[in-house]
């Protein structure tokens, strides 16, 4: 079988806080593989570290554990808790996608424009740019009437399309997903939902935290459950 | 006193009659950079000449290859100064540059050296003629301020040296070095502003 | 009680000297104003000390001396340091003729007839820097020159042209020298300007209360301060109809010319050049002469 | 025509100056010529205008001067400034010590008693400012009177001819700041020009030599509110500096002869020192040529201004060194308000070649 | 992606120094003031590499020396130490193969001020600082282009015009004079006229302060879509954690003259790592 | 009395300057001269210290003339004389430097130079008598109005 996009073994992250003199442990040993064409899904109860799974790989958290191993589109093998903040950049430009709930963006930006940028970053001329998101935007039932004005107006299942479609757009080789499809309607999420099979499909690695169980049982081909971290305690015996 | 300014007797180079003379000469050489001007007959070489027309005390020489006479110092009136500090430097041109003289500031270009270099012959050549005797023969191509063109200039022993070290003193005008160039019968001058091209001879 | 024996071009040698190791200088750094010790003068500062100063320590015995102002040999500035030279220097000739003269003193113009090689014309300045308009500093303007940095007078052009569709500078005309420097050309029409840009004579600028001297040497870039696309224009002496005014004395069509109200407010022209025009006479008075 | 410009300015010149000569003999031919002594004893205040405004002690001269150029004194002034270019200059004295002027006048209005007390001296800061008619016809007869008069009474004690410093007595309670015994060599404003930032000598130079109008003028903007000094005079004192210079022989130091100068000290407004010291006064000094009181004084002023400008930047006028030094000198400021009398014609022409134009411009843009 | 701007160890002293004043001075000695010969250790060790396209973010509070670092960079004052190299992409994109390097204060005065003219932009918080208001808002854009050599009187009043536009200054005020407008009219002036040559490399210092929330946002808008249309790189300067959310990329924290923290936006913000950083936004959530 | 040497050119001085050049011209006639440097008549720089930073600067400029002789008796005794004198007169600062020598070496009729001298001493004297008078005549005795005027203001 072909090597693993990433390779999460033994993350872990810990929070000190300096002015408490506190350490606040939110993930603790966590192991895993992501392949390309499957969404590994990570579960378990709340305070069990899901989110500071996902903000570990893209580095919006400094891991204090383990190794996050990604092999890029050339092979090349890079550990993210080492790597430098231009080459995690250069990654979160062109390999690794991050959807959250919420979107962010200009307020007077076209929705169109919203979706192409990662596309225009990326060096695609504008008009190529536009497009391609144009497409992506009919794909997900977007009505094209919404397409030139800003998303900040939007409904909030309107709004989580544009999200996705930018996400989605520059086609990252790993997708990391935070409970996409939490607030919107049926209709819709069935449409991301379908999305997302369409990415793995095309070979996407994805790692992915949903709100329903079904979505999990539906779209996960892995599952990895998580347990809450010991407590600090524990945890520093286990340092000593 | 108006006598000193009367028909030149002896054309004695400490007088201010010849040094007036002198002075107009050495502006024609400014005014046409690489022209060379005949001295004009002064009892003393055109090096000691210029020296006398242009020093006094309120300004400072160096004199690093010692070509003035010790008896001439007073009558110069001169202040003594290094070459890296000196508003003039006299200097052997055959022997090659090795000090960097004031080049100014950005603000203040005129507080830069002007260098007076001793070489063996100086000549407009006209045609293929080349410097008159000894050393090494330079061929230079000059363009620039004061010059319809380019002026060909050939001079016999002046050290490349001084022309590559000329080249990084002038690099970034206004800042620079303004050259005069002597031998036994005249001189001429290369001020900053002289674009100097160096033909293979 | 006092000895009235002046050194020959009334300046002690000294002083000459540091006038003309300043003139090398500012050859050698074109449209750089050079300071120097200006001395005092006899006449006031603004009758033209400072181009006096380099005239005397430029003179020699065998000179020939032209002095000018407005043109004209007979103005009364020019009368009072013709006959100051006269004075202080014993043996120099003067003359009127612009053809015969080695050195030129002039204020406000440069002659009609184009100078030679031979020759030298010395400029009476009364401000000698262009920036002085946009900025009253001047240690800030000295590091505006070095750095070559006339943004802020373009900009006073830019402005001129957005209020008046002109520039509106009529004479003291900022002209770029060498490519480098700005200079004020001192208060020359723009009709004079272009004769600094490769000229065969040297042309020297004294201004001696603000203790500058600057040069623009022979055959040397001199260009007005002027955009791409808004063209350069000297003096208009066209009449209504579009017809260039002549001088009602010479009959030239191609000079200077001052404007006289006559008593009844009648407009008449006349060269500002008076040896041009005397030329201009006298060619006119052969060539009728032949006819006749 | 009206006007021919090609000719008549010869004439016109020559006959200006016998005018003016023939203004100063007048028409009837009665008047007695004034005597140089005359001048400069009678208008001996404006002698030392002149001679300080012209940056040469020379009384007798200055007394021609004002005799030539019928009382002007930018003129007397400015004819003494062009005869000193055509002298050589022979030396430079030593640095000359004030405490040793021979006084004729010492005050302080910082003290009420000062040691060696206060002199009024030849001073009218008292006299009442009515015309006394009785000058209008005096005699040799009447001078003698006042001269015999005035040296007749007894003095009442007897006198040293040199006096301390009001600001020894100030500096060595602390209260000045510490002096810097700096042996920098002094700025000669005759012979180079003056590019800003400039060492307070050149200031103090250019102030010395300063029209006395002019000065006045932007010390008083500082004294009415454009600047906050607020100066005390510590002293003003008038006497005759005697000057030291070394005997050609010997060596040893003589007095080639004496000067009379007008010298003023003030304190001002305190401030913290830059080295860890406690703050003390700051300090303006004042000196010229001749008996000049307000131009000491204003000098003192314009001193401490300027030292104030040059270290916290100009908040004023006054405290502006290229501002103050560059337009106080009488005859560079005179020369240039005389040569707009000059002939403009082509400079005129140009400027009307441009209005007309902007006009025609204008009007088409309507 | 292509480095732009390379600082090594940039330093600023004022006043004497002394041999102690490094190890007196910085966030653990709680002050910039040496107490050994009383300078003010503004920076010391300052180093950081930018790219093209990147918008970094130096935060702190006053006294930092954040601000220091841009006017350091923009050459209006000489470090005291430290070297910084500028890879030219606009020569490297005319020049072919390698770009020009610029040790930036290795250079003379004209060179430097070449460079703030072609290569450079500055807005300030406040706008007297970047604008002349004796002239006109469309003036002070010319200036700047005049700067760079751009001699075409037509063609700069249509570039002042489009970039009146550009930063939405209404063009009938093109011919009025800054002093007239409002604070934040200003400020985008001084942006137009920052942005004048499409300068690869743009310092912003605090350029949003003082000014009302509504028009800050505006401002910030218009900064982001015009860094997204130009791709220009910039360094931006502020206390203000909102604007650095906004705008940057990656942020580097000072006190007292120290960087104490650098790394991605958004991992400072949500998972700062020194103290400092913590109670600073701590206290701003 | 004896006037020091220092002092001999201001004595001199007070003197009316055809005086003084008669009296040398006299000892030109039995004496030899020799300018050791040639008389000069000029301009000097006035250098003041500044009574408040004690900072040197330029006042302004004063008249300077200056002479260097030495004298030769006909039995061969030589002196040295000099002067340096704020006039703008070579003759006079010449004869003074005779007188000077003369003086200074006690040459055959230096006791008529040395009358001269005591003259010149003594018009100097009455002249600074006269300046005494004029402080004394001038002097405010505060002495007194501390005492009238304790309450009053002081309106500066």
């Amino acid at each position: 079988m072909a090597k693993p996009v990433l390779q999460v073994d033994g993350y872990g992250k810990y929070f000190q806080l300096h002015e408490q003199n506190k350490l606040i442990p939110s993930s603790h040993n966590v192991s895993f593989s992501v392949h390309a064409g499957e969404l590994t899904a990570l579960v378990g109860p709340t305070g069990a570290g899901k989110s500071s799974v996902l903000k570990g790989i893209y580095r919006s958290y400094l891991p204090t554990g383990g190794r996050i191993l990604y092999r890029d589109a050339q092979g090349h093998e890079l550990d993210i808790c080492l790597a430098s903040d231009h080459q995690i950049l250069e990654l979160r430009r062109r390999e690794i996608g991050f959807v959250t709930q919420f979107l962010h963006c200009l307020p007077r930006q076209s929705t169109l424009d919203v979706v192409a940028h990662p596309l225009f970053m990326n060096g695609v001329a504008r008009e190529e740019a536009r497009q391609r998101a144009a497409e992506l935007l009919a794909e997900m039932n977007l009505p094209e009437r919404l397409w030139s004005v800003s998303p900040a107006t939007f409904s909030g299942g309107e709004r989580q399309r544009v999200n996705l479609a930018r996400g989605f757009i520059a086609r990252p080789r790993l997708l990391l997903l935070d409970e996409p499809t939490a607030s919107l309607d049926p209709e819709t999420a069935e449409c991301v939902i379908r999305l997302i099979e369409r990415l793995k499909t095309e070979g996407t690695a994805m790692l992915a935290i949903f709100h329903h169980p079904e979505t999990t049982r539906r779209l996960a081909d892995r599952v990895i459950v998580l347990t809450p971290p010991p407590a600090v305690e524990e945890l520093l015996k286990e340092m000593l | 006193m108006n006598d000193l300014m009367q028909p030149l007797p002896g054309l004695d180079v400490w007088h201010p009659a010849t040094q007036q003379a002198v002075f107009r000469r050495l502006l024609d050489c400014y005014s046409h950079p690489g022209r060379v001007e005949a001295c004009g007959d002064t009892d003393r070489a055109p090096l000691t000449a210029l020296l006398a027309t242009l020093l006094d005390a309120e300004t400072s020489l160096a004199d690093p290859h010692h070509l003035i006479k010790a008896g001439d110092w007073p009558k110069l009136e001169v202040r003594s100064g290094t070459a890296e500090h000196a508003a003039f430097v006299v200097a052997n041109g055959t022997l090659a540059a090795d000090f960097t003289p004031r080049l100014g500031t950005l603000e203040s270009p005129e507080q830069s050296a002007t260098l007076l270099l001793l070489v063996n012959s100086l000549v407009n050549p006209l045609g293929n003629e080349q410097a008159r005797s000894g050393g090494q023969c330079l061929n230079l191509k000059l363009s620039g301020p004061g010059i319809p063109g380019t002026l060909k200039l050939a001079v016999s022993g002046l050290h490349p040296g001084w022309l590559s070290a000329r080249a990084d003193w002038v690099a970034v005008f206004p800042l620079g070095v303004d050259l005069i160039l002597c031998d036994s019968r005249g001189f001429t001058a290369l001020p900053r502003t002289t674009h100097i091209e160096l033909e293979v001879c | 009680m006092t000895s009235h024996a002046y050194n020959f071009g009334f300046l002690d040698e000294y002083a000459k000297k540091e006038v003309r190791r300043a003139i090398l200088k500012a050859i050698a750094i074109p449209g750089y104003q050079v300071p120097y010790a200006s001395r005092e003068m006899p006449m006031g500062r603004g009758f033209g000390t400072g181009g006096l100063q380099l005239t005397l320590a430029l003179i020699g015995p065998d000179e020939i001396v032209k002095v000018i102002d407005q043109g004209s040999d007979d103005s009364v500035n020019a009368v009072n340091l013709r006959q100051f030279i006269e004075m202080t220097c014993p043996g120099v000739s003067t003359t009127t003729c612009t053809a015969e003269c080695t050195l030129l003193q002039t204020r406000h113009r440069i002659p009609e007839l184009p100078l030679t090689a031979e020759q030298i014309i010395v400029l009476q300045v009364p401000y000698p820097d262009p920036l002085v308009v946009v900025e009253s500093s001047e240690n800030k303007r000295k590091t505006m020159h070095g750095e070559a940095d006339y943004s802020r007078l373009l900009v006073k052009l830019y402005e001129d042209i957005v209020k008046y569709d002109e520039i509106t500078i009529s004479h003291r005309y900022p002209t770029r020298i060498n490519g480098h420097y700005v200079i004020d050309p001192s208060p020359i029409p723009r009709w004079d300007v272009a004769k600094l840009n490769n000229s065969a004579a040297l042309l020297l600028f004294g201004a001696g209360r603000e203790k500058k001297i600057y040069a623009v040497p022979p055959h040397t870039r001199a260009e007005p301060l002027v955009f791409s696309d808004v063209p350069f224009r000297v003096e208009d002496f066209r009449d209504e109809a579009g017809q260039r005014r002549v001088c009602a004395r010479c009959g030239c069509a191609n000079s200077f010319l001052d404007e006289f109200v006559g008593d009844a407010g009648n407009k008449t022209y006349q060269c500002s050049d008076s040896d041009w025009c005397d030329e201009q006479l006298q060619r006119a008075e052969q060539v009728q002469g032949v006819a006749a | 025509m009206a006007y021919v410009a090609i000719k008549g300015g010869r004439a016109a010149i020559d006959g200006a100056a016998e005018a003016v000569e023939f203004m100063r003999a007048g028409s009837t031919g009665k008047e007695a010529p004034l005597q140089l002594d005359a001048i400069e004893q009678q208008l001996r205040l404006l002698v030392s205008r002149v001679i300080s405004e012209g940056g040469l002690y020379h009384p007798r001269l200055a007394s021609l001067a004002i005799k030539q150029f019928q009382g002007d004194t930018l003129e007397a002034a400015f004819a003494l400034r062009a005869y000193r270019s055509t002298k050589p200059r022979l030396l430079e004295t030593p640095p000359q010590d004030t405490s040793r002027m021979r006084c004729i006048r010492r005050i302080s209005s910082a003290f009420k008693d000062i040691p060696g007390g206060q002199m009024l001296g030849p001073t009218y800061d008292y006299a009442l400012r009515l015309m006394r008619l009785e000058l209008a016809d005096e005699t040799p007869e009447h001078f003698r009177a006042i001269s015999r008069r005035f040296l007749a009474a007894t003095p009442e004690a007897q006198l040293p001819a040199t006096f301390p410093k009001v600001l020894d007595a100030l500096r060595a309670e602390g209260l000045l700041p510490p002096v810097a015994e700096s042996r920098e060599a002094a700025f000669d404003i005759t012979r180079e020009a003056l590019t800003f930032p400039v060492p307070r000598s050149a200031a103090l130079a250019t102030l010395a030599r300063a029209e006395t109008g002019s000065l006045l003028g932007i010390a008083y903007s500082n004294m009415r509110g454009y600047g906050d000094i607020h100066p005390t005079v510590a002293e003003l004192r008038v006497g005759y500096l005697p000057v030291m210079l070394p005997h050609p022989v010997t060596g040893e130091t003589m007095e080639a002869g004496e000067v009379l100068i007008t010298e003023c000290e003030v304190v001002a407004m305190y401030e913290g020192n830059a080295a860890d010291g406690p703050p003390t006064f700051t300090l303006g000094y004042g000196a010229c040529l001749g008996h000049n009181e307000t131009k000491a004084i204003s000098m003192a002023i314009l001193d401490r201004a300027l030292q104030k400008g040059m270290k916290d930047g100009a908040a004023n006028p006054s405290e502006d060194p290229e501002f103050v030094l560059l337009h106080v000198d009488g005859v560079d400021s005179m020369g240039f308000c005389s040569h707009y009398k000059m002939p403009h014609y082509v400079t005129f022409q140009s400027d009307m070649d441009r209005l007309r134009t902007t006009q025609k411009k204008s009007k088409e843009r309507v | 992606m292509n480095k732009i701007l390379e600082v090594r160890n940039l330093g600023k002293i004022y006043g004497p120094g002394c041999p102690q004043c490094i190890d007196s001075t910085g966030p653990e000695a709680d002050t910039n003031l040496c107490p050994h010969c009383d300078s003010l250790v503004a920076m010391h060790g300052v180093s950081f590499d930018l790219f093209e396209g990147e918008i970094l973010g130096i935060m702190g509070e006053s006294g930092s020396g954040k601000s220091t670092v841009v006017n350091t960079l923009y050459s209006e004052q000489a470090p005291s130490a430290g070297e910084a190299i500028f890879y030219d992409p606009v020569s490297a994109a005319e020049g072919g193969k390698s770009g020009k390097q610029h040790e930036l204060f290795a250079l003379n005065a004209a060179q430097q001020r070449w460079l703030r003219n072609h290569r450079f932009g500055m807005v300030y918080q406040n706008p007297q600082r970047g604008l002349n208001f004796n002239i006109t808002a469309g003036g002070n854009i010319a200036e700047r282009l005049l700067m760079s050599d751009l001699m075409d009187y037509g063609a700069i009043r249509e570039r002042a015009k489009s970039l009146l536009a550009r930063t939405e200054v209404l063009l009938s005020r093109v011919d009025d004079l800054p002093k007239n407008f409002s604070g934040g009219m200003q400020q985008r002036v001084q942006i137009a006229k920052a942005l004048a040559t499409r300068p690869p490399l743009l310092f912003l210092d605090e350029v949003t302060t003082g000014l009302d929330l509504s028009v800050q946002a505006r401002i910030l808008d218009l900064i982001l879509e015009i860094q997204q249309e130009l791709k220009t790189s910039m360094i931006v300067v502020t206390h203000d954690l909102g604007v650095i959310r906004l705008l940057t990329g990656r942020a580097i924290v000072m006190k007292y003259g120290r960087v104490i923290e650098a790394g991605l936006t958004d991992q400072i913000l949500e998972d700062p790592q020194h103290a400092y950083t913590q109670r600073l936004v701590a206290s701003a959530l | 009395m004896n006037i020091a040497r220092t002092d001999w050119a201001r004595a001199l001085g007070a003197l009316p300057a055809e005086e003084i050049r008669a009296a040398a011209a006299q000892f030109a006639r039995s004496l030899e001269v020799q300018d050791i440097s040639l008389p000069q008549a000029g301009l000097g720089l006035l250098t003041l210290t500044d009574s408040a930073f004690h900072q040197p600067f330029y006042l302004g400029e004063v008249l300077v003339a200056r002479a260097h002789v030495v004298l030769r008796t006909a039995d061969g005794a030589e002196a040295s004389g000099g002067a340096v004198i704020l006039d703008d007169s070579k003759q006079l600062v010449r004869a003074m430097a005779i007188l000077d020598a003369v003086l200074a070496a006690h040459l055959p009729g230096w006791e008529s130079a040395a009358t001269l001298l005591q003259r010149g001493h003594a018009v100097h004297a009455e002249m600074a008598a006269q300046r005494q008078h004029l402080l004394a005549r001038t002097r405010v005795d505060f002495s007194i109005l501390g005492l009238d005027e304790e309450e009053e203001e002081d309106d500066e």
